[in-house]
């Protein structure tokens, strides 16, 4: 047979300092206008580089040809579906990118006056007014930088609540289903964990939950649903247990793409909510960010809001109302970053409100929890060459139903087939899907989570749980398939244990 | 069927054929109680069509008056710097906008490549070895590098120039409080951070030592200078004998490509706001928090790190590395709860480090000097308004007015021009009364410093008439 | 071995009229607002369509899934290069997509008032200028589409020229190696094809163009350099026996590349000229368009001149000039399309002469001719395994140096290694290059056209020679190799004999 | 170095060491003779950074008032429609942007797929079977069928009727003449093409008859009567006995989403500008002009033809097929001399069509039926304004002022409202006095048309006073 391969394709990755040579380059300075003088006058050699900083010198076709040749190398929500359990991969509609570059967005500096924003402060302000009515609770932060730090916003809000009440409260109860920002959150705010186990439906086990929820307990933080893709139905209970004792409830929105105009934390009795808006409110997610976590709260923890916060004034003539940054709370734990929040992210996610209304945003989670469900009756059903189901090996964790998504259990998988969960989601690379998140929640062995989103057709969730049935077919034919695989993608599975031994983490450069 | 689903009647009815239940009421009715079910419609807005949601939100954008609208000298941290529409295309590219974090290396290794770019040019900007692939912003990044600081020494004195900006002060604060640190503040001298209080204020129980370069007030402070002095000129020893604090400075990458480098200067941690590399101002995010630091800080960084390392058949590639110090797997004990970052801004930082170029950068920063002295000469020499300092700037620089600095701007914008920020209304601090900072990137020529004057004198006298009349 | 080929990959093309289901939809129409009425009234059944045409039915996320997808399917010049002989494959900056998109350019519509377009008639005006000065010719026409409409333009142009004088002459003279457009267009413009042979040297044959040149003749169209990349050195001869019979020259500007700053067509003597703005001025070719293909003319064919043409009028007090679509030149051969030409094309143009200025043209020319001359000398120096080199199989097909692009003729490869230009170019694609244009121009044997462009790296022309020898090298050991590539590609050869034969040019629906 | 370079001084040395040649002057001069060098710079403007290019043509287009700054009632063959995004996001991906005409099938199949995507919709749509990749614009359409017509019968008169677009008349003579052939026009009658002048004109010798649907003045043909007229009611027979003409029919593409398709009523060939369908305005263009026709034409039609077969693996691909009727391979004796077309442009219609589907375009067509009914009877119901003639309208209609087009339309713009196109000045015809073309997309709500009723309304009765009292 003759070789497909050619040198270029066998090329090693370059990285962009790789590329170019001496003198290159894509910029041209505008041109010196002002009298030259002297610069190391102004600025004298002590406070200045010795050597340059050793950028790429390249030329503008370069850079282009470059990133977007790596770009290639991406797998993406705009190529193929993306069922990652947890972070709600959603079309991103690219009228957001059209309105979030108009220049009176795009170029607004922040610290233009209020009254030259007002277009700016509206939206925030009605945006605010949004998250609040879908949450339940009406009082709206927008300025935390993503989820986590939504979360330590959150918690910082909870222990000046306390504090303000002259209580020192240090625990703070996490589900062991509880995503490990939740954990992390606590620490960086100065606060202690304290697990909370998970019964058998899946939900928190309410004796643990009564054992630990003392006085010392300064919040509860929970999802819900949860990340085992269920609703707690117990909620109610657990809210009245964490209120009892003076504690606050924290809910982590990662999973509010399910519950939209179904079901609001605030009824449900949570005191401070964070929203994705890269995952429920369709920000796209940029390889790991942007995002932003704007936080909702009830009245009794409202005094101690980041700072700032829109208000509005009504005009008394009956005109426009204004729009201003309130600074002066008293109470508030302060700020948390820069300015005034990812207001790029404000207008994606305003406008996806604005094109769904209510009705669509409760469209949405129906959809969502639709899919999911079908998804997973789908997988259930599917019997395989062998005579078994796909059931069988990936069963279903918890649960009967799901919410927007599901969490199978790779164990008789990994028993009967000899193939990890790793493995399986490798082998989906080959079939041009992205795997699903794995091993996460931590509780479930093997875990595979699973959340196709109200965006997808039928037609691609039935090609998706053909290719798991392939895949286990295959595997029962053969495991060594899925064990090695995959083989189509730009490189084959990475050595990551030498990569964190002796870190390169940087281009050498001569 | 809402907005961008796909479920036909026809769908709909075999899809709940296949999971068994009657309607999607019953699929929820069998999941969520009744009692904290939303039993009305969500009070919002009807769903529009995209045009029309297109016309608000264009209504919405012609009531800000943008650097496209007016003659902006604002800065204090985001600067209008023309944003090369490379960088546009790139960061629209699918392939970059949508995935998420890269958590599967094979079908990821061009963000992940992108990453290991980034962390490379911040690298050689600040002269440290380490970088992660970005966090938040500049001001929470200086929260992250005091706990880091904190994880590293495990004291929890801080020590702080007034020069930092008062966004980084009040976030620095905020989160010092919850991991329990104290913020002790050193006080500005002549412009820069004063040397001897700052030497004074470092003790044995420090654990970090933070300024601003250039400061909040433009000026460029002596890196070297205060690094040695922190750490009490020894080796490894800190100023009265004990461990050296973890010295951090809050850079603006722009002056980086002519200031010394951070990690030149004796200096332990650089970070900073990235979004004068590439990024749109965006009313003031999102953008970036670079984060570099010593070798030796490098498994208590926060944030992601990509690694290169080789696939199976031996191929180059990319990975997240070091993830011990992450959330997901750590939890409780990781060394930061950061989990969605950036990624998008950094590429968009790398895009324009590498259209900049080695020498671009340098012919950037010359520029910005030689248009920044012009402006600060020709501005300082208009009656009633004087220089606040008199230290070497890059492109920022503070001035005071022998009048009210709000009714000035007003004055401005009326013809057009927004001479810059009233620090006062943005600092709260008494001592700022009067002072005006006013920034300059490339994008501002010399017939735009000169419009400022004429502007800004005629506002400034003006005003001095009206007081006196007053 | 594993396959690691899966379903998906083996999946066939599907289109987008496959895919989608009855009753799916992207578009929300905005609400009726007005009166409800009896559109069958409005309308009667008898003007209606009978059946609705059967457009896809297909969600947002699917049709962006789609396009995406099938994109990936092309070869494109941000990826690689592309040195296709003739179509001046440079860098498009993507600064030009930016301003084109800019509302007052591309909301603007084509019958706003003058007054209320000033600023787009003066940037045509300003395009007219600069165009002028590049070309040498003094007057402009931006209304022609492309190239091949430029060229029916400067035709009918030269019709109403002889006209005028009352002269009726019907032969066009194209020497042999003219492009395909050029015999074409003499035909549609109702006038006839005379050939001219091509001398030793690859110019025009003085002798046969003494012999043709008579009283019957209308006009001479030449490309310099033509399209053997070689620059007619005969070119003052040439004209003076053109306008010696009264005849007029007409340029193709196709290879203006070459000579930007450095040559002007109207100083070597030609009367009418066409731009491919597409080409020389970085238009991005739009996989086949949009192009545009203005004309400028000398002084005596100016009153011929399509409709409209850009007018500036200077205010009598020294105020701004204004600028207005001059309707009113009665010998003008009229419109040749709707409206004032492809304006969109005009901004990116002008945006690129802007950045560049006259300096920046030459020096985009000298490199270009710089670049291909290395990449020639590159190719002629290259000795392959065997002990001979590329130049015995590829030779030069004419001259010794040359301009933007140089012909090699596979004549002796295909000999020797039984392989054609069309394998070594099938065989390209497998080392991730855009081949070279084939069999054109037609008088040399098995010709391979190659244009770099000056936006190339020397390390990219370096890594095109190799690619050439490699394929040679590998030739010599197995023709095999090439006559079946390409292997890597989406798809392989393609059975165009079929296609032509029994054509399926729409999606079959029922 | 000049912009977009890559030839470092290090490489030119070795350039042109390897060439042979000690400059790049030599390079030229060895090839260029003296005489016809250019001694001089060019004199245009010195090249300038991206930025200020940028700051330029913005400049440029803040003094254009595009339908972004005004309420716009122009049409007359371009039209204001929404774009959705997703149209833009598509054709500025660099894989549909930048690449050639797909001559290389391999790594081309997705132009080649698009291609033939939009052949299918545009079939679809004029209901007939064989359409081409693309013209240039609707005019030129026009004139490119009439050459296939003279192709296919070989006979030189063509019919036309006067409700063609003036600059589709205009460029129809022009071509004409090229290829010798004569226009007749046919006038209309009550607003439509005069069925008896039309069927009178149309004799043995007619090888074209072309009509517009709807016409320029908004009119719905009755497209099915003028077809069978033309071809005289018989099977293959002209009107009187000679062969049929080729019926040529301009159509708005989305008018056709509602009305009969041309292939139903017996048309042989559909053009038509595709403006409309996803393009931007652009100042009239790029667009693409699209081109149908029933299968015996598809030997001689113009333009590129995308064709679907198999490789050598029987995978299904795509290829341009036809290609000998094309001016590369059959030189003086192609069916037309067209090469670059408009690619992309249609890649923006087909995208346009998948968005609004099947449905929608109905939808579309009926909202904006509904709308259009109701600007005109309101503005019919001004004094001073009248309908021009009573004919079914889809999306444009003229009216007939009492007063002079052109001053009404500067009060207009005065008020920030554009009444529409003051059809005199287009085509020059001093019947045309006084009429006014409106025209409305869906961007046009009910709010908006009150708006222009009463500005209009406003103008009418002011210039009407002024008329009285000079
Ligand atoms: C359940 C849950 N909580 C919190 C987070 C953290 O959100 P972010 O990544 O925005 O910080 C995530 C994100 O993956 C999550 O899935
Ligand atoms: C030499 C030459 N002349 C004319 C043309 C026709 O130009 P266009 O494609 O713009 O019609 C071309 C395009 O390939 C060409 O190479």
């Amino acid at each position: 047979m003759i070789t497909t391969e050619t040198p270029l394709q066998r090329d090693r990755a370059r990285t962009i300092f790789e590329k170019g040579a001496r003198g290159r380059r894509a910029f041209v300075a505008p041109a010196l206008d002002v009298p030259a003088v002297d610069t190391t006058e102004l600025l004298p050699a002590r406070l200045r580089r010795g050597e340059r900083a050793r950028l790429p010198e390249v030329s503008e076709p370069e850079i282009v040809r470059h990133y977007v040749g790596i770009s290639k190398r991406n797998f993406d929500l705009d190529s193929g579906f993306y069922p990652l359990g947890s972070c709600t991969m959603k079309h991103n509609p690219r009228l957001h990118e059209r309105v979030a570059a108009l220049p009176g967005h795009a170029r607004l500096h922040p610290l233009q006056d209020a009254e030259r924003s007002q277009g700016a402060l509206e939206l925030m302000w009605n945006l605010q007014q949004a998250l609040a009515e879908v949450s339940g609770l009406p009082h709206v932060s927008l300025q935390p930088s993503a989820g986590s730090h939504g979360e330590l916003a959150g918690v910082l809000l909870t222990r000046a609540y306390h504090e303000d009440r002259g209580e020192t409260r240090k625990k703070v109860l996490t589900p062991d289903t509880a995503h490990g920002t939740n954990p992390a959150t606590v620490t960086m705010a100065g606060l202690e964990v304290v697990k909370l186990a998970t019964n058998a439906d899946g939900g928190i086990d309410l004796d643990d939950l009564r054992a630990k929820a003392g006085e010392d307990v300064a919040c509860l933080m929970l999802t819900n649903p949860n990340t085992l893709g269920l609703f707690d139905r117990n909620i109610a209970e657990i809210a009245q247990i964490v209120h009892g004792v003076g504690a606050t409830l924290y809910y982590d929105g990662a999973n509010l793409n399910a519950v939209m105009g179904l079901s609001r934390p605030g009824d449900m009795g949570f005191d401070i909510v964070h929203f994705n808006l890269h995952k429920s409110f369709t920000q796209p997610h940029g390889g790991g960010g942007p995002g932003s976590g704007p936080i909702a709260v009830s009245e009794r923890v409202a005094p101690y809001l980041p700072l700032p916060v829109v208000a509005r004034e009504d005009a008394a003539d009956g005109g426009e109302p204004t729009f201003s940054l309130e600074h002066d709370r008293p109470k508030s734990i302060g700020r948390l970053r820069g300015f005034h929040g990812n207001y790029g992210c404000f207008v994606r996610s305003y406008a996806y409100i604005r094109s769904l209304g209510g009705d669509g945003l409760k469209d949405a989670s129906e959809v969502a929890v639709l899919n999911a469900n079908y998804l997973l009756a789908r997988l259930r059903a599917h019997s395989l060459p062998n005579g078994r189901t796909v059931a069988d090996y990936l069963p279903l964790a918890y649960g009967e139903l799901c919410m927007h998504e599901f969490v199978l259990s790779g164990g008789p998988m990994k028993q009967e087939l000899k193939i990890k969960t790793l493995d399986l989601a490798k082998r989906l690379l080959d079939y041009g899907f992205h795997p699903p998140t794995v091993y996460f929640p931590l509780l479930v062995d093997e875990a595979l989570m699973v959340e196709p989103t109200e965006t997808e057709t039928r037609e691609t969730l039935d090609a998706f749980a053909d290719a798991i049935a392939a895949i286990l077919a295959e595997a029962a034919q053969n495991p060594e398939i899925a064990l090695s695989a995959p083989y189509s993608t730009p490189v084959r599975r990475l050595d990551e244990v030498a990569a964190a031994k002796r870190p390169v983490i940087r281009q050498a450069l001569d | 069927m809402s907005r961008y689903t796909a479920i036909t009647a026809a769908d709909l009815d075999a899809m709940l054929d296949a999971i068994g239940v009657d309607s999607v009421r019953e699929m929820f009715d069998r999941q969520i109680p009744p009692a904290v079910r939303l039993d009305r419609a969500l009070e919002l807005p009807d769903g529009q069509a995209e045009q029309d949601v297109y016309a608000h939100l264009s209504q919405l954008a012609a009531r800000n008056t943008s650097a496209e609208d007016e003659l902006s000298f604002l800065g204090a941290g985001m600067y209008d710097h023309y944003v090369p529409a490379i960088v546009d295309m790139l960061i629209e590219r699918s392939e970059f906008l949508t995935p998420y974090t890269p958590y599967q290396p094979e079908i990821s290794q061009g963000g992940l490549q992108v990453m290991f770019e980034y962390q490379t040019a911040i690298s050689e900007l600040t002269g440290l070895p380490a970088s992660n692939a970005s966090t938040y912003d500049g001001p929470s990044a200086v929260a992250a590098a005091a706990y880091m600081a904190k994880l590293h020494n495990g004291r929890t004195r801080i020590v702080a120039s007034a020069g930092l900006h008062p966004h980084t002060m009040q976030t620095l604060r905020t989160y010092a409080h919850g991991f329990g640190m104290d913020v002790v503040e050193v006080a500005l001298r002549d412009g820069v951070t004063d040397a001897a209080a700052w030497e004074e204020a470092i003790d044995a129980e420090t654990s970090a030592a933070i300024f601003a370069q250039p400061n909040f007030y433009g000026a460029v402070e002596d890196a070297a200078a205060l690094s040695a002095a922190a750490k009490g000129g020894g080796e490894g020893d800190g100023p009265v004998g004990g461990a050296n604090p973890v010295v951090i400075c809050q850079a603006d990458p722009i002056a980086l490509g002519i200031l010394a480098a951070p990690g030149e200067c004796g200096v332990d941690v650089a970070v900073g706001e990235g979004q004068p590399l590439g990024n749109r101002l965006d009313f003031g995010g999102p953008s970036f928090g670079f984060f570099a630091a010593r070798e030796e800080y490098l498994r208590r960084m926060p944030g992601r790190i990509a690694g290169e390392t080789v696939d199976v058949d031996g191929r180059r590639g990319f990975v997240l590395t070091l993830q011990t110090r992450e959330q997901h797997i750590r939890r409780e004990k990781a060394t930061s709860n950061i989990c969605t970052a950036q990624a998008l801004n950094a590429l968009a930082g790398v895009v324009y480090l590498s259209w900049l170029g080695r020498d671009g950068i340098v012919e950037l920063g010359e520029l910005l000097l030689a248009r920044t002295h012009y402006a600060r000469e020709k501005l300082a020499a208009i009656p009633g308004i004087e220089k606040l300092h008199s230290q070497p700037v890059v492109r920022e620089f503070a001035l005071r007015l022998d009048a009210d600095v709000a009714a000035v701007r007003r004055r401005c914008a009326a013809d057009g021009v927004n001479p810059g920020v009233d620090v006062q209304a943005l600092s709260g601090r008494e001592e700022d009364r009067g002072v005006l900072l006013v920034a300059l990137t490339e994008r501002r020529s010399r017939a735009d410093i000169e419009r400022l004057a004429d502007v800004l004198g005629a506002a400034v006298v003006a005003e001095r008439r009206e007081a006196v009349a007053a």
